[in-house]
């Protein structure tokens, strides 16, 4: 049994079938990573496993809990967190302040009135702010304006705002989309040091298959809305429905 | 710039200096050594004039301005002298008031209450005015009347003509020279009835606020008296800018009088959508189908443009008038500013008048001394015939005009013609009328 | 100091010491001096400054925290005015507990109105405000005038009811407002050579509580709370895939406005009891936004500023006439006088509108940050000019005040 | 059933000039992103451009006239125009008499000029600006444009008739086999219906079927698609300024002879018209003229005396009503496109 498992999940948009019969299951403490080709219904799946979309049928089970019908930051509360594509951080903000927001929201929950409250009083959501920009190597930039920064910065922002929470789920959509080489390979790095330092679940749909390769131990391939295969790395590279329904139209 | 700041922080050092010894501060409003608000010391005196200077009614606002300014420099004795030459009161000498030059300050009511107000507290806080006159709306007439009467000054009300000015609203210190929705409908009915005849059915369209009701009660039971039927009443939006869905249903209605108790813009607009849909043209129950507007004013009335042609509506006061008191007044203010004045204006001018004129008769600037002077005072030459201001409401009693739009106007102001010049005697009512009940005048408050 | 940094305290003591001191600083002119049209220190406006100011502080907590823009936020003022009214109406004419109904209905209407709105964002949150505001407002002047008093506005009358205090004074007049029995309009004068400066106690009370206002909301823009709402603005999205609930935050944004709205509405009422209508009108309520803006939206002092400057120019240049026009240029030939006078005519007395728009603009402009910036500006001129060496700090984004 | 024709009839002409208005505030929000506050004051703009040449129109000199007195008792002087004086008291009365219709003319030009110098001077800055300093501008500029009207106008109400040929009311009830004066309905009141269906039907047809109409759909779909094909956007977007300009500034001209004119008439169709557009949908141009026959026909319902008795007070509020109800029911108005205005 898995930490997420994903049963029959359906989902239609008007007469296009973006899910058909998705059965899924993401071992705990896994580097799992779905790829497949452009409208393979990545996205879709995902959205679906965060509350952004609800599908037709099907169970979405996170550690033995439904996570249909609830809301983005319900299932974060529940200790899913997502990284997303572009990166998606609080640019007005300091990377500080980005860095507080999460560490509030995993102490207080999804809503508390602090409003007379002194932030000299939340030494320890500072503290444990500035431990984690740190481990990411950016306490150097914690009063810079979030916006300001370099892509690859703000992705690593990101995902340390995550890690933050301590999730028992980390969703990482298509980390390294649009990112120099460097920057690439920088995540990459960032991204094998969490997995091996903590105890953490990654799922990691991508595109890029030095990503892929490099990080995942088990990989779902995505064909039409429907997984083709799933397998561990080096049974996908020379599995021939792979090749033929991405690897080949690829090159 | 530098020597203000210089000047600003010179201020703060004596000021700190002079707190610390708490010698100087004197206190005033509540407990005072003066007599009563503003008491003036110096050689003038100064009045504030707070009238609409922005907004729908900036132009009325404008001719009233004018017509204060005339008054002033007739009060201190420039000018042709104007009114104080027919006024039957010769308390007036053109030296000022009790001999004190008059200086006046002006402020922005904007047609709200809530400015007026504003506007009016300045005047009296910051430049010690001693009375407040103008205004072009009820609501603002009553709340700065109210304003008036809690700071202890006096307010002579400019143009206003909601019942509730001098009826559920009234106050000790606040004076009414305009008329009312009462003596409109007074006026109005027989001549509507003998123009008209006695057989009709009228259909109201009203503003949805106080003067439109009150309006519209008083034309009701006035037209009623004299055998009409009222077939309906409609309540429009203060904001409705078209009035078509609301005139459309007229025609159907079995009505043969459409009655407009609107004023300013609406007035304007709800008479323009009137008769672009013909209605004048039409004949209903064998009759010509007519258009009432009670409150006429000729500034509006010229927006309408030609429709006015024929309508008949009541005023104020007009500058066609033969008498030797709006001769004269016509004569000053059209020599001075190139075009006749608005009742508007004549009501401000004569108001100022007659401030200035029961100060005088009173020798003193105190408002209980001044509404003392003005109750039941009997006045004439001020271009309504004689005139009484009643002590009970303190509203004014004299002729009425019966008006009409001129069907072949000379000039861009002839706009309206006199049809009768109701006497005084058939506008009067009881000071507890109905329509005028509920309210307490109070006593007078010198504010000291 | 009271739980703020340095310089949040700095910024308090400074707005404190220029509020207190307003009656000064207001009235630089000698009463008798041509200029002294400028002056600014009688007890109507500086009540205006400071509960519009209120009423722009809260907006801010709303609008330049969480970036809803509602444009409907003049209907709690006048909720709040009229709460307050019916207070001094029905019980007594101390100002205490008007003010705390006002806070209280406006609240109440607040989370009515904004548990609606906030279904929506963007634009589409700023139509639904300004729709229920003007219905209110509509409704007022109209079909709820037995509650409002329509046109006239809501006003004392000697047949109030006034339980717990008097109907009537010795003098047969309505009693007027006070704080257990300090009357709002009285007035210290004190006369300094040709100066007078007036100090009047229902100034020094809005002062005080325009002074508590201005530390809550320093307070909540520096809470945690305060930063939640600035995330909101920043990135709804990365909000709530952070396990945050954007909704309650914004909605107790929006209530806490609208009592800071109620609270200046109840505090007009409690310096001038009459209520009118029009202070619920979407003008009003673009008034607060213009304040706003032109001070600098999401800054602590911006506000204020923009209160202060729009108040000043509806009260004090719509009072200028031809005859100040005159007064002032008198020194001139005639020739020159006129001209200026017919220069300087079209900005002034009825023509404030006209300045007003064009500073609007030229703010707008040229201050993209409000007035605010403007200050910004000038400290930072003087700061390069002062030291070189500052590179390192100035580089670093910090929030603006 | 009579009253419920005549009440869609008296929609349809409310609605064509919110639709007027909102098409041009939908044009500016779709393609430049800005909110527009003085879109009200270009309504404005209009119909003083047919006060403006009935003004010219009306130029005159004067003669003294002996016989007649004027309000001080001097000999009255008789006011004659140029026009007559030139072509004719016919030819010359005509074309006073026709002013509205020619100023439809004469503003085209003024307004598009107005608009031009408008974006060009100002709004063009305003682009990458947040939608609050947007506001401030253009409502600045809209009290400045409405003051400058005021200091040459004054402020009350200018009467500005339709040509004698349009006065009166066409009998529809007859047609329809009502009794007479059941529907009836003021022939300028059809002529501004008929006005407002060819300006919507013109523009509509130019975004259709003209190249630059495209670029201009392809710019309100998607803006950074077109900029990177190299389109020069911002010439197309000063004349699209220019375009939504003149539609407002004809919907102005036209309804000169509706209500008399005055400068603050775009103040109070301001609000209105951006209710209007948000229900219709941030970007849509066909959900704003939707919107706007809508809400102008509901408005008309509202002002029945049946419907009022029955909910007082309904036709003081019924716009925002159904504003609140539209909104909530449907997120982006009636035909909105997702993410456009919703930061």
């Amino acid at each position: 049994m898995g930490i997420l498992e994903v049963k029959n999940v359906n989902k239609r948009f008007g007469g296009l079938q973006a899910l058909g019969d998705v059965n899924l299951s993401i071992r705990e403490n896994s580097c799992h990573a779905i790829i497949g080709p452009n409208g393979a219904g990545k996205s879709t799946l995902l959205n679906c496993l965060v509350g952004k979309l609800i599908p037709d049928t099907g169970s979405v089970l996170f550690d033995g809990q439904s996570v249909l019908g609830r809301t983005p930051y319900e299932i974060n509360q529940m200790g899913i967190s997502r990284v997303f594509q572009t990166p998606e951080i609080f640019g007005d903000l300091s990377v500080l302040e980005n860095m507080m927001i999460p560490i509030f929201a995993s102490r207080d929950g999804s809503f508390r009135m602090h409003a007379i409250e002194n932030m000299h009083n939340e030494k320890a959501v500072v503290e444990r702010a500035k431990q984690v920009l740190d481990e990411m190597n950016m306490l150097d930039k914690q009063h810079m304006h979030a916006a300001s920064m370099s892509r690859g910065d703000k992705r690593r922002l990101e995902i340390g705002m995550c890690l933050s929470q301590n999730p028992r789920l980390l969703l990482l959509d298509e980390p390294t989309a649009g990112m120099a080489r460097a920057d690439t390979n920088n995540t990459i790095d960032l991204l094998k040091q969490i997995k091996d330092e903590r105890d953490i679940t990654i799922a990691i749909i991508e595109h890029d298959m030095h990503v892929v390769f490099s990080l995942a131990e088990r990989i779902t391939v995505l064909a039409q809305g429907t997984p083709l295969v799933e397998d561990d790395p080096e049974n996908i590279k020379g599995h021939p429905k792979v090749r033929e329904a991405y690897l080949g139209e690829a090159a | 710039m530098t020597r203000t700041n210089f000047t600003r922080r010179g201020v703060l050092r004596t000021g700190a200096v002079a707190g610390a010894g708490v010698a100087l501060p004197t206190i005033f409003t509540a407990s005072s050594a003066a007599a009563y608000t503003n008491e003036p010391t110096g050689g003038t005196v100064t009045l504030g004039f707070n009238v609409p200077q922005t907004g729908p009614y900036a132009d009325e606002g404008a001719d009233e301005l004018r017509a204060y300014e005339l008054a002033v420099e007739h009060l201190n004795g420039g000018g042709d002298g104007g009114l104080l030459n027919t006024f039957s009161s010769k308390a007036l000498k053109g030296n000022g008031i009790l001999g004190k030059k008059i200086e006046y300050v002006t402020g922005d009511t904007q047609t709200k209450s809530d400015a007026a107000r504003a506007s009016a507290r300045s005047m009296i806080e910051k430049d010690g005015a001693i009375m407040i006159t103008g205004g072009s709306s009820s609501g603002v007439a009553v709340a700065v009347q109210d304003l008036c009467q809690s700071a202890g000054v006096i307010f002579m009300a400019g143009l206003t003509h909601s019942n509730d000015t001098t009826g559920k609203d009234k106050k000790a210190n606040g004076f009414r020279h305009f008329f009312n929705a009462y003596m409109s409908g007074a006026a109005l009915a027989p001549v509507l009835a003998a123009q008209y005849g006695t057989d009709r059915k009228a259909y109201h369209l009203t503003a949805d606020y106080t003067w439109g009701w009150t309006q519209e009660e008083s034309i009701v039971a006035a037209t009623e008296a004299l055998g009409w039927e009222t077939v309906n009443t409609v309540l429009t939006p203060l904001a409705a800018t078209d009035f078509s869905s609301y005139i459309a249903p007229v025609l159907n209605s079995g009505a043969d009088v459409l009655v407009l108790n609107h004023y300013g813009g609406n007035m304007v607009n709800s008479l323009t959508n009137a008769v672009q849909f013909g209605l004048r043209e039409k004949i209903i129950n064998n009759k010509n189908f007519e258009i009432v507007v009670p409150l006429y004013s000729r500034l509006m009335a010229r927006g309408a443009g030609e429709n006015v042609k024929g309508i008949l509506g009541s005023t104020n006061w007009h500058w066609s008038l033969q008498d030797e008191a709006s001769k004269a007044f016509v004569k000053s203010f059209g020599t001075k500013y190139g075009f006749p004045p608005s009742q508007a204006a004549q009501t401000c001018y004569a108001q100022t008048l007659l401030y200035a004129d029961a100060c005088e008769r009173a020798g003193t600037f105190n408002p209980c001394g001044i509404a003392e002077a003005l109750e039941g005072f009997e006045f004439d030459g001020l271009g309504n015939g004689p005139t009484l201001y009643r002590a009970e409401d303190h509203q004014c009693f004299k002729d009425v005009l019966v008006v009409r739009g001129k069907e072949n106007p000379t000039s861009e102001f002839d706009v309206l013609e006199v049809v009768e010049v109701t006497p005084r005697a058939q506008v009067e009512y009881a000071h507890d009328h109905p329509m005028f009940a509920g309210g307490n005048l109070g006593s007078c408050n010198p504010g000291a | 100091m009271l739980g703020l940094n340095n310089k949040d305290t700095l910024l308090l003591i400074i707005v404190a010491a220029i509020t207190l001191l307003a009656p000064f600083i207001l009235n630089p002119f000698p009463t008798q001096s041509a200029m002294a049209q400028f002056n600014a220190g009688y007890p109507d406006l500086m009540q205006r400054f400071v509960i519009f100011g209120i009423f722009a502080i809260g907006f801010n907590i709303l609008f330049g925290l969480t970036g809803y823009l509602s444009f409907g936020h003049a209907a709690f003022l006048g909720v709040g005015s009229y709460s307050a009214v019916w207070m001094f109406k029905l019980l007594s004419m101390n100002v205490i507990p008007a003010i705390l109904l006002a806070m209280l209905i406006s609240g109440l209407f607040a989370v009515l109105i904004g548990f609606v709105s906030l279904r929506r964002s963007g634009i589409y949150f700023s139509i639904l405000t300004l729709a229920f505001a003007q219905m209110s407002f509509n409704l007022a002047y109209s079909v709820l005038t037995p509650i409002t008093n329509g046109e006239t506005g809501l006003q004392l009358t000697l047949n109030d009811p006034r339980i717990l205090g008097q109907v009537t004074t010795a003098e047969g007049s309505i009693p007027v407002t006070s704080l257990f029995g300090l009357e709002m309009r009285s007035t210290y004068e004190m006369i300094f050579g040709p100066w007078s400066f007036q100090f009047n106690a229902g100034y020094y009370l809005c002062a005080i509580i325009m002074l508590l206002s201005f530390y809550i909301a320093i307070r909540i823009f520096r809470s945690p709370f305060g930063m939640m709402l600035r995330a909101i603005k920043s990135n709804q999205t990365r909000m709530s895939y952070t396990g945050l609930n954007p909704r309650p935050y914004t909605l107790a944004a929006f209530v806490i406005s609208g009592m800071y709205a109620g609270l200046a509405g109840g505090l007009m009422a409690s310096m001038d009891p009459l209520a009118g209508a029009e202070r619920m009108q979407w003008t009003a309520s673009g008034e607060v936004v213009l304040m706003t803006i032109l001070g600098g939206a999401g800054t602590l002092i911006g506000p204020i500023l923009g209160a202060g400057f729009i108040k000043y120019f509806e009260n004090i240049f719509s009072k200028i006439n031809d005859n100040i026009l005159h007064s002032w240029f008198a020194f001139m030939p005639d020739g020159f006088e006129n001209a200026l006078v017919a220069i300087v005519h079209p900005f002034v007395g009825k023509g404030w509108h006209l300045t007003l728009g064009i500073l609007f603009m030229l703010v707008v402009v040229f201050l993209p940050g409000g007035l605010v910036e403007a200050g910004q500006r000038v400290a930072k001129l003087f700061r390069r000019r002062k030291s070189e060496k500052t590179s390192d700090e100035s580089a670093q984004s910090k929030p603006a005040e | 059933m009579d009253a419920i024709i005549l009440q869609i009839l008296n929609g349809l002409d409310k609605g064509s000039a919110y639709a007027l208005i909102a098409l041009g505030l939908t044009l500016i929000f779709g393609t430049l992103g800005v909110v527009n506050f003085a879109h009200g004051a270009l309504f404005m703009i209009g119909a003083f451009c047919a006060v403006t040449l009935s003004r010219i129109l009306t130029l005159s000199f004067e003669t003294v006239d002996p016989t007649q007195t004027d309000f001080l008792g001097q000999p009255l002087k008789v006011k004659t125009t140029y026009i007559e004086a030139w072509f004719g008291p016919e030819f010359g009365g005509a074309m006073i008499d026709w002013a509205v219709p020619l100023a439809i003319l004469f503003a085209i030009p003024i307004m598009i000029a107005v608009g031009f110098i408008m974006e060009r001077g100002l709004i063009k800055h305003f682009y990458k600006r947040p939608h609050a300093d947007q506001i401030l501008v253009t409502f600045g500029l809209a009290i400045v444009l409405q003051e400058i009207i005021k200091a040459f106008y004054g402020a009350n109400p200018i009467p500005t008739p339709a040509p004698a040929a349009f006065k009166g009311s066409f009998d529809f009830g007859v047609l329809l086999g009502f009794e007479a004066n059941a529907i009836i309905y003021p022939y300028w009141r059809l002529v501004y219906f008929a006005f407002a269906a060819i300006i919507i039907g013109g523009v509509f047809a130019f975004l259709q079927f003209t190249t630059f109409g495209m670029v201009v759909r392809a710019g309100m779909a998607d803006r950074e698609t077109v900029g990177i094909l190299g389109i020069n956007i911002d010439k197309r977007f000063t004349i699209m300024f220019g375009l939504a300009a003149a539609v407002a500034g004809l919907a102005g001209v036209m309804y000169a002879p509706i209500n008399s004119p005055n400068y603050h008439m775009g103040m109070d169709f301001l609000v209105l018209s951006f209710v209007v557009v948000v229900v219709g949908g941030m970007g849509s141009l066909p959900g704003a003229v939707a919107a706007g026959f809508l809400l102008g026909i509901l408005e008309s319902f509202a002002s029945m005396n049946q419907v009022k008795s029955i909910f007082p007070g309904i036709d003081q509020i019924i716009i925002y009503l159904v504003a609140i109800i539209i909104l909530l029911t449907r997120p982006r108005g009636l035909l909105g496109r997702k993410g456009v205005m919703e930061d």
